[in-house]
């Protein structure tokens, strides 16, 4: 075992600072000594995106990022999406489109398609098909997801011009 | 005859929905407990070879071990204990063998050993210093092989060589309805090893208490079948062990076995602390149960007027390392949509060195129909009729005999198939060159089994349910519907959780399509019994003797009380209400599905694009339709990965070379268009609000409707899947 | 009397014979009638791998279902599913 | 995966100290080859040294006339998003735009992809293509290696003990040029190359005056085919002679079989990819005002 690293960072916008081994990844920091179990693990080797949150401005899969990497960045996990008890639109979205079955990929995928609607506020079914297809489903065929994510688009940003 | 519904057919919102996208719901893998260590798995790298020593003393000395267990440390029994836990008999040997090796292992990535320590990574350290000595031995990889003579041999106690069973059915006179045919088409077809590819992996955690009983959290599709099948394999009274069942991220028949628990069990009683195990995907690739590779050869007859007139069927269906391939219900749907006077119909449960399997979505259907459904496209073309024409000639219905012998009750075959040909998709044209459109039917029986179901009334009107089966997609909210239309409340009145063995009655797993069937059935019944409790209250409240409830409101001479106003008064009335039922039910309806499939095919490259899918099913009655719905697009969606591109590509050492979700090529949301649904709904009379069942018979026809799309658009009919594009082009 | 349909590969216990007609109250009671006329049969009949079906239906019950004097009894696969 | 430790020094110098003092060290870009193939056993390492926070590997530089100059830990998607990129080098921002997916492209580098050296690396046949140089630094200081050497064998390359990939340099496209990655996989993402091929053409008054085609996938090493482009000098860009090039790229290959796609499914491909690539760069060539 390696000496353990202090790592101060900044989760779902609050300050945090936890103990990790090097070889810790920051999927692992998030879920066993953070505490946020939100975010999931699927495969380990960045394929299912279930471990998908954002680091910086940018989404990545947190199997494939050590927590010392953390070390003075932002996080955003599931936990952080909602506002309060108000659900975010997405997470709505989901709900009203039933578009998660068993629900363990649901956590990456409401974290990418908010970094999608970030980017493209109105993104096409193609767009959004691409997006997201670091994120495996196995239960839904993707139709229902598709389709939250298009309302939660309009819900969030208005209709398209 | 239609009935109205208040709350069936609605589309609440579910109720765990809060908690699974804002990350509050808890899999198995999110436990944390006091004192809890984590375990680690040693795999076999062979897929055959005798285990001649284990040493595992550099891996106890690793700083940060607690223990290690091998076989060796399972309670003594006999050799031929057979076990039986409601749903199947098995040898305890071949159970506890498939959880950790005895002897020899039997495929790459059998379990041979397991590690507990401060964390997953010193345990991994640790699995890896353990020494096993093997003795590699020939492996067979394939049923066909494995039922050749001089085929290396898994089991030495198996009376027919690699062949576990024999199943026959026989029906009529085959010679004689050959002869009557004037096409006959014959064909065999290879599918590969396929797995269900939940996304979740296995875990469990257990806590062996010093009092003996032994508490396992874990992700599973049954938490009874996971506590019989745990105490059997410990060799200890099932009232000893206490399954508290996680959410569980996908199962599809996959999560019906236990691989951890008792393994997990075994390192809490050395270590007298909470032991976690979870399984890396590579595990679960190679340390699983995925579903049966097979070989299937099907022949049809049928005369000019288009009527089958004798149909064959040979299949070896691959068990993997221990008996129980799905070639029984492979056989007994062969042919089961159709009405057949002269059938033959031989099935092998055949091992091989490859994981044990297990079900699958309707297992062991879609690698028949696969056979079925071509060979009939394949007729309809020689005859020049329409394909569904074709089915629909033949179509079973009420009364039509299956070769294993029951006859049918009402079933929706011909509703299924008229549904599809009248859908806006099969009569739109093609958009293009190189296009085909591809059809199939399919059939699964869907299960009973028994379940339990507690209500119990809230002063505040609504009701609180307790039952025993794990949610995987919705069904909290499909059984609270069907409280809350016998009760007259709103889905959301309806408060279900799921809680673990020791509290509620025995409930079936949460598979077979059973749940909205026959949880739905005990909490239907216990809902009525609420409502002649309360009745009763109102009769004594009312000092009257007849108590009449409709929607929602109980009356008796003259007054009137709502559900709520009436649970207001529970405690002046004789106390609170509470009704619980067991169900082990007669009466499961089949379910029929089809599926309509436009694929493109690149020429150049074999590369397949699905453009269009439309898949059609009877639900009896669907009691919450966005995910009877939900059901039918997931079922295409593995069906169209297991036809295109899926498999377990294994090397001649029988290793799996694929065993990650990069090369284990599921469909990304970039590789499926949107999915239409036509929920097709002819009741099931078993059932008091009609319910069949939706989870498994969608993913029986896309292998075929592929195949039928793909000869459409290139001219070839392919005898394996996947039909990946080095194959359309037959390279 | 009710009528037994025998599995295709237990015909060979019964000389090659595909069905018969017993009389009983209960699947059980059919079958010690069977037993009586092919000794040795019913091991072959109640076996873990094999469900009873009574009138189109597969029964939980097993040999303790009732029968009508027009019932038909198959024995077949049993199957739970995924 | 065995514990290590962790280094994210904030100067190239320092990284070249720390690298020619640790052995046993391994670089982190993005991490999502390396903690894959740490994780699983395939590599170790008893540092692990983030390249992340030197300035110089995590900048890109573009000019007319010294063409683009890409940090060897600059993430893909910076890549796509480059407004100069997409302008002066469309299929660059393309191929970046495929590697991994979404999430992946978050934290994969094109210096990553060059340093695993695999050979089925989605950037290396287009890097080749474009004529682009690895600049590389160690002890002994600085050199430039053109792509189409750096790859020594599966999972190798020119780096020596102690020294670092800094930079990619591509050169600024020549007027009237064109390129393009086109790669087969059967999914539509998230998937390796079977065969990728990348191609580059420069046009002089409608005729051929340079061109370059590679290939991945189909052997040890990303595949640079000097004749294929050699036989289109002088030509017009016809279907003919596309297809007469593609098939030089194609005899040049030497595919085996594995799980992603038989050696004969590989070489049938050959041809396909490099004649569609050709097309590809052809049409964007003459795009170009």
């Amino acid at each position: 075992m390696s000496a353990k690293v202090q790592v101060q960072t900044t989760i779902n916008n609050e300050p945090v600072q936890f103990l990790c081994e090097p070889r810790q990844s920051l999927l692992e920091c998030l879920r066993d000594i953070v505490g946020l179990t939100g975010t999931k693990e699927g495969c380990g080797d960045g394929n299912c995106g279930s471990c998908t949150v954002k680091l910086g401005d940018r989404i990545v899969t947190s199997c494939l990022v050590l927590g010392v990497e953390a070390a003075g960045e932002s996080i955003t996990t599931v936990e952080g999406l909602a506002h309060g008890s108000t659900l975010h639109p997405l997470q709505k979205a989901f709900l009203d489109h039933a578009a998660l079955q068993c629900g363990i990929c649901t956590p990456g995928f409401l974290i990418a398609a908010d970094a999608l609607l970030q980017k493209h506020p109105h993104p096409t079914e193609e767009q959004t098909r691409f997006w997201l297809s670091n994120n495996l489903c196995r239960c839904t065929g993707y139709d229902k997801i598709i389709r939250a994510v298009q309302a939660a688009a309009i819900e969030i940003n208005g209709a398209a011009q | 005859m239609s009935t109205t519904y208040n709350v069936i057919g609605t589309r609440p919102i579910r109720h765990d929905g809060a908690d699974k996208v804002t990350g509050r719901a808890l899999y198995g893998a999110d436990l944390q407990l006091a004192r809890m260590i984590h375990g680690a798995i040693l795999r076999s790298p062979h897929a055959h070879a005798r285990i001649l020593r284990i040493d595992t003393s550099k891996a106890e000395a690793l700083p940060g071990v607690f223990a290690v267990v091998t076989a060796a440390d399972f309670p003594p029994a006999p050799a031929d204990k057979i076990v039986d836990f409601g749903e199947g008999d098995t040898l305890l040997s071949s159970l506890r063998g498939n959880i950790l090796a005895s002897g020899k292992v039997l495929y790459s990535g059998h379990a041979v050993a397991a590690v507990a320590a401060v964390n997953a990574h010193v345990a991994a350290e640790a699995a890896a210093l353990i020494e096993v000595d093997y003795e590699p031995l020939p492996c067979v990889l394939t049923a066909p092989e494995a039922m050749a003579p001089g085929a290396p041999i898994l089991h030495d106690d198996l009376p027919n060589g690699n062949v576990a069973e024999l199943i026959r059915y026989e029906m009529g006179d085959l010679a004689a309805g050959f002869a009557e045919a004037t096409v006959i088409v014959e064909r065999e077809l290879d599918t590969a090893t396929v797995h269900q590819g939940y996304i979740e992996p296995q875990n469990a955690t257990a806590f062996w208490s010093s009092d003996g009983r032994i508490h396992i959290w874990c992700s599973t599709q049954g938490s009874f079948v996971a506590r019989d099948a745990s105490a059997a394999v410990l060799d200890v009274p099932v009232s000893q062990v206490k399954v508290t069942p996680m959410e569980i991220g996908g199962g599809f028949g996959g999560k019906i076995n236990v691989y951890l628990e008792p393994v997990a069990a075994l390192l809490s009683k050395k270590v007298g602390r909470p032991v976690k195990l979870v399984m890396s995907r590579r595990d679960v690739f190679t340390g699983t149960g995925p579903t049966p590779g097979s070989r299937v050869r099907v022949k049809i007859g049928v005369n000019d007027a288009g009527k089958i007139t004798a149909a064959q069927a040979w299949l070896a269906y691959e068990a993997g390392a221990y008996p129980g391939a799905m070639v029984g219900p492979g056989a007994m749907t062969v042919f089961a949509c159709y009405e057949i006077e002269n059938v033959l119909i031989e099935g092998f449960d055949v091992v091989v060195n490859k994981p044990s399997t297990s079900a699958y979505r309707a297992p062991g259907a879609p690698n028949s129909a696969l056979a079925t459904e071509t060979v009939l496209d394949e007729i309809a073309e020689k005859l020049g009729l329409d394909p569904l024409d074709l089915r629909l000639r033949n179509a079973a219905k009420e009364g039509t005999r299956r070769a294993d012998g029951p006859r049918y009750k009402r079933i929706g075959c011909i509703e299924v198939l008229e549904a599809m040909k009248a859908s806006p998709h099969y009569n739109a044209p093609l958009p293009g060159p190189n296009c085909g459109r591809g059809v199939a039917i399919g059939f699964w029986f869907n299960a009973g089994l028994p379940s339990s179901a507690t209500l119990s009334v809230n002063a505040d009107g609504t009701v609180n349910l307790i039952e025993g089966s794990t949610d995987i997609g919705g069904s909290r909210t499909s059984l609270s519907m069907q409280a809350a239309e016998v009760l007259g409340l709103r889905a959301e009145d309806i408060h279900p959780t799921i809680v673990d063995t020791d509290s509620v009655g025995y409930t079936g797993v949460t598979g077979g399509s059973r749940t909205t069937f026959s949880t739905g059935l005990a909490v239907h019944d216990a809902a009525q019994m609420v409502v002649e409790q309360m009745k009763a209250r109102a009769a004594r409240l009312w000092a009257v003797d007849e108590v009449a409830f409709s929607n929602g409101t109980f009356s008796g001479n003259g007054q009137s009380l709502t559900f709520a106003e009436l649970a207001a008064q529970l405690g002046a009335t004789g106390g609170p209400v509470s009704c619980s039922a067991t169900v082990n039910p007669k009466g499961v309806g089949g379910s029929i599905a089809g599926l309509i499939i436009d694929v493109q095919v690149d020429p150049e490259t074999g590369k397949t694009d699905v453009l269009r899918a439309t898949s059609v099913q009877d639900a009896g009655k669907a009691i919450h339709p966005a995910y009877v719905e939900g059901q039918m697009q997931g079922g295409t969606a593995q069906g169209i990965g297991w036809a295109l591109n899926e498999e377990y590509f294994m090397d001649a050492a029988g290793d799996m070379r694929n065993g990650s979700y990069l090369d284990y090529r599921m469909p990304t949301a970039l590789d499926l268009p949107m999915i239409e649904t036509i929920i097709v709904e002819v009741p099931n009379p078993g059932h008091p609000f009609g319910v069949r069942g939706v989870g498994e018979a969608n993913i029986v026809p896309p292998l075929a409707a592929v195949a039928n799309a793909l000869y459409r658009a290139t001219g070839k009919r392919l005898n394996r899947v996947p039909m990946n594009p080095a194959t359309i082009l037959g390279l | 009397m009710a009528t037994v349909f025998f599995p295709t590969l237990v015909r060979q216990q019964t000389g090659g014979l595909a069905q018969i007609e017993v009389s009983g109250a209960t699947v059980g009671e059919l079958i010690i009638g069977i037993e009586a006329r092919f000794p040795g049969i019913s091991k072959h009949l109640l076996r873990p791998n094999l469900a009873i079906s009574v009138d189109d239906e597969v029964t939980p019950l097993g040999v303790l279902e009732p029968v009508r004097p027009d019932s038909e009894v198959h024995f077949i696969a049993a199957i739970s599913g995924g | 995966m065995k514990a290590f430790d962790y280094a994210a020094p904030a100067s190239l110098p320092e990284a070249v100290g720390l690298l020619a003092s640790q052995p046993s060290a391994r670089l982190l870009a993005g991490g999502t080859d390396l903690l894959v193939q740490l994780r699983s056993g395939r590599k170790d390492a008893d540092v692990v040294i983030d390249v992340k926070k030197i300035p110089e590997l995590n900048e890109t530089t573009f000019s007319p006339t010294d063409g683009l100059t890409i940090g060897a830990a600059v993430p893909c998607y910076r890549l796509t998003d480059d407004a100069s990129i997409q302008s002066h080098y469309p299929a660059l921002a393309e191929v970046a735009s495929w590697i991994g997916g979404t999430q992946i492209q978050g934290r994969a580098s094109l210096g990553g992809n060059l340093c695993n050296s695999a050979p089925s690396a989605d950037s290396i046949p287009l890097l080749i293509a474009l004529s682009a140089s690895a600049v590389i630094a160690g002890p002994s200081g600085r050199r430039a290696v053109p792509v189409e050497e750096f790859c020594t064998a599966p999972g190798r390359n020119q780096l020596a003990p102690g020294e670092l990939l800094v930079s990619i340099h591509i050169p600024a496209p020549a007027p009237f040029s064109g390129a393009a990655y086109l790669r087969f996989i059967p999914r539509n993402e998230m998937d390796i190359a079977v065969v990728g091929a990348g191609a580059s053409v420069t046009l002089a008054n409608g005729v051929i005056s340079a061109a370059r085609i590679a290939l991945s996938s189909v052997a040890p090493t990303p595949l640079f085919v000097p004749a294929a482009g050699e036989a289109l000098l002088n030509q017009m860009p016809t279907a003919a002679a596309l297809e007469a090039a593609a098939k030089i790229a194609q005899e040049a290959a030497s595919p085996i079989s594995d799980m992603r796609g038989t050696a004969a499914y590989r070489r049938h491909l050959c041809a396909v990819m490099a004649r569609r690539a050709l097309e590809l760069a052809v049409a964007r060539a003459q795009e170009i005002k």
